[in-house]
């Protein structure tokens, strides 16, 4: 991916975390890593980040479960999650397509998502490939169902999904997702041949922020310096703009 | 009282068919322990990853040691999808239990406290739940109705296999924050551990070392296996060999391919531990 | 972000009737941080004791402070029964809300987790199930039926106080295998420490300590306070002064003794730390 | 206590403890701790020990559940129960005499007796104050019960009641105790007199064998050294003799 096209999509995500007190973020998810470290640049220290897979970026002591048992807490207001198929309803599948359990093609599995999703008030859905193979209509397997019915205990779910084309933000009433930038060099007509489901959006949707020099030098200096011990290729290629 | 074995003969330890707990890659993986098992060769285990598995798992799938596997998720991380687990699941040579990495832990606390369950919030909704007939939805409890939430059984694995920077000779060992190594322990009906070196000393009297030791109590049998979890690394002591577990990735990716791997990597013992006894 | 306060500032961030969890004489007792909620003083608690409690929980009931405690047990230990405690229950003066220490530490791991309850086995039969409403017996929803279970309510204190050895400048309190008090602070809303010292390190940067350091994320606030268990012992640290205790016990048998024993040596801050604020 | 008495009791548990795998003892125990260690000299280190309130005899690293947690995963073999109130279907009392909640006498409370009761197969009572006043007809509060109805959850209950005048077993099926030895200078009247409780026994029961000289020399050694770090006033005195 182009540096443009990674500092936009960092800088998108870092908006969405602002002010929050504290993020975690998964393993193996390093534009989300730098987003939060951004937000936290930013934020003088706000939010407080909890990074898997990093020794000095983690603050947990109480084995694999502190994580989810701070999300049943209330202490993490922001995740990220992703999917091999994303629908409509804002349900993810990280399993596999075709009929469960003989998928025709399988994947790891839902990880923490079928409880995160339910008890992280902010969870951001991050997904590079806008195909309409990964944003369909109904995925074939619900790892995590993006709504829930009333009755159901349910402080947190989706806020937002990112792909490499655009931005949606979830409509927990309408239960849909609401087109609200389209990322430069993107149009339209292009995000709804590739994407499987319907969505709400106006008719000219704004283009994504671009970030600001002052942002593409935080994310060049400290915040590639932080994902380095995690990430070190991709942030070498974060401090070299490529 | 905790035995100390040769590696080949504490992976004889694990019986053919046992239900077999297994930390995650970023935990203390027992690396050595699972070539010993493969090499053996060890069937029809039943894996049970905490919460997830990699490389470990991979090799044990591929080689024909597994029937089924309960799991959260089986991935080689950054190198993409577990390659054996991936085609075993796709041609219907693997029986899995889906499951998400904190009902594994909340059921393995239920094995860990003697309590037959453990509720889980989240969850409903989920097509997880109608693969697992073992969990039920039930009304809380403690509310007047109008409440759903999941209960899962506790776990209590036969045998918990791990991987640790170091023992004292009581057999206590030294697991540092990895508590879900703690809590695994715990709640298996047995533990084998292969450590870097057994140290002279008593870890329970040092306050420090202390509160990051699994009690002697809980460990059936230790190995010695320095630089146990190559290629994985030990955080704290060595870092992963990613040139060797690229080479994993590239190989495994056909039945021949992981053939190939197995014949040059785990078929020899390496270590030259067992011979050593 | 952890603040540093004075030991009365700290003391003054426990409201009252607050749901406040104290550890047990064998743990890190926060007695200084005890004496200046007497000076207050502080009214309407609901103690919490993680399980049982001695002096601390006797001093705040002698002085007025405390509405409720739900404990397994309260007990000066060697020295015999808590004499305000045992002066209050049967004055009728103290509700009590009757448990048993194993459905402490559980309900607290069910507030650590998110969950409404826990499950215990045990208890059936025993009057502890009468005197306490909020528990229930169901069915075991995973058993075919006849198979009777207590479901206990998760506990989430507002405020979780004790002391500690140390903490460093971040905020991170080592523990050690005083494990009682991680629950106990994952579970409360607030969490408030008194330490012997603050130091100049990063306990989560060294692996040995971090097995033992609760993060800084869940203490609200902190205060040095040196001899912050005095009378009682820091385990590794100093011992109980037990001809101080002894005098307690003596002294607490009545009112006036009490009295007395407070005007001696709790009205007046003996460490002198508020003043050096 | 004459140490003669003192050796009898420890001797008695000690017997009750052989070939077992571990015992705990919990705080403010002496005798049974003294017990456990006798037994463990004798057994070449099994049964292993738990001594709580001890550093050097605990080897427990996750906190004060840990004991329950163990014996809930059927660790601990036996464990030592004491009772304001012990009655004759061996439930326990340690809350408090007269009506609940507004006790005419409290005590410290419960304990975890409630929970360990029922899962450590084998509970020993212990009771050195063998008065109508102790050794009641039934519990004025059941802070345990000494059997459970079929259908609860209960592989461990009483094993025995050890007192200051005699030893009794339980007998799970008939669900009372049976006299089964008495100490040397006591007779059965005098049990009679002092049990507010009906029991079995035969007709003239054997008197409590005393400890052979070599199990005197264990308890002033090696047991009494092992245990002047948690009772060092009771060592002092099991050492000395008196």
């Amino acid at each position: 991916m182009n540096p443009d096209k990674t500092a936009l999509l960092i800088e998108t995500i870092a908006g969405m975390l602002e002010g929050l007190g504290r993020v975690a973020v998964g393993a193996s998810s390093p534009i989300p890593a730098a987003a939060a470290l951004l937000a936290r640049e930013r934020g003088g220290g706000r939010p407080a980040l909890s990074l898997l897979g990093s020794q000095a970026g983690s603050d947990m002591t109480d084995g694999g479960r502190e994580l989810f048992d701070r999300a049943g807490q209330g202490r993490i207001d922001a995740f990220f999650l992703g999917g091999v198929q994303i629908d409509g309803g804002a349900s993810i599948n990280l399993v596999g397509t075709g009929p469960h359990p003989a998928a025709s093609k399988r994947f790891p599995g839902s990880y923490g998502s079928a409880y995160l999703y339910f008890v992280v008030p902010r969870v951001i859905l991050f997904r590079i490939e806008h195909t309409p193979r990964t944003l369909v209509r109904k995925v074939d397997f619900v790892s995590a169902p993006g709504t829930s019915p009333a009755g159901v205990y349910r402080p947190g779910g989706p806020y937002a999904l990112v792909t490499g084309r655009c931005v949606f933000r979830f409509a927990p009433e309408a239960r849909r997702f609401r087109l609200v930038s389209l990322h430069p060099g993107h149009d339209l007509d292009e995000v709804r041949t590739n994407t499987g489901f319907d969505f709400d959006c106006n008719e000219e949707p704004p283009v994504t922020p671009a970030p600001e020099p002052e942002t593409l030098a935080l994310i060049r200096g400290p915040v590639g310096e932080a994902l380095a011990e995690v990430y070190p290729r991709f942030a070498a290629g974060l401090r070299d703009g490529n | 009282m905790t035995e100390t074995l040769s590696l080949d003969r504490l992976a004889g330890r694990v019986a053919d068919g046992a239900v077999l707990a297994l930390p995650p890659d970023y935990s203390f993986v027992p690396m050595a322990a699972v070539r010993a098992l493969v090499r053996r060769p060890v069937r029809n285990l039943n894996l049970l990853t905490v919460p997830q598995a990699g490389i470990a798992a991979d090799l044990l799938i591929g080689a024909s040691c597994v029937a089924t596997i309960e799991t959260a998720a089986v991935s080689l991380g950054e190198l993409g999808n577990a390659p054996r687990f991936t085609a075993a699941v796709e041609g219907g040579r693997l029986a899995i239990r889906e499951s998400t990495c904190p009902a594994i832990h909340a059921a393995l606390q239920a094995g860990e406290k003697g309590v037959p369950f453990m509720p889980l919030r989240g969850l409903i909704g989920s097509d997880l739940v109608a693969a697992r007939p073992d969990w039920r939805v039930i009304d809380n409890p403690l509310a007047d109705g109008g409440d759903p939430i999941v209960v899962l059984p506790a776990l209590r694995p036969d045998v918990a296999l791990f991987h640790a920077p170091f023992a004292d000779e009581q057999g206590n060992v030294w697991l540092g924050a990895r508590r879900e190594l703690v809590t695994m322990a715990h709640a298996a009906r047995e533990t084998l551990v292969t450590v870097e070196e057994v140290r002279a000393c008593d870890l329970l009297a040092d306050d420090a070392l202390a509160a990051g030791t699994l009690p002697a109590l809980y460990v059936t049998a230790l190995a010695e296996a320095p630089e146990g979890a190559w290629p994985l690394g030990l955080p704290g002591r060595y870092e992963a060999d990613r040139d060797h577990l690229a080479e994993y990735a590239r190989l495994a990716a056909s039945e021949e391919g992981f053939a190939e791997y197995c014949a040059e990597h785990v078929d020899e013992d390496v270590t030259g531990l067992c011979a050593a006894e």
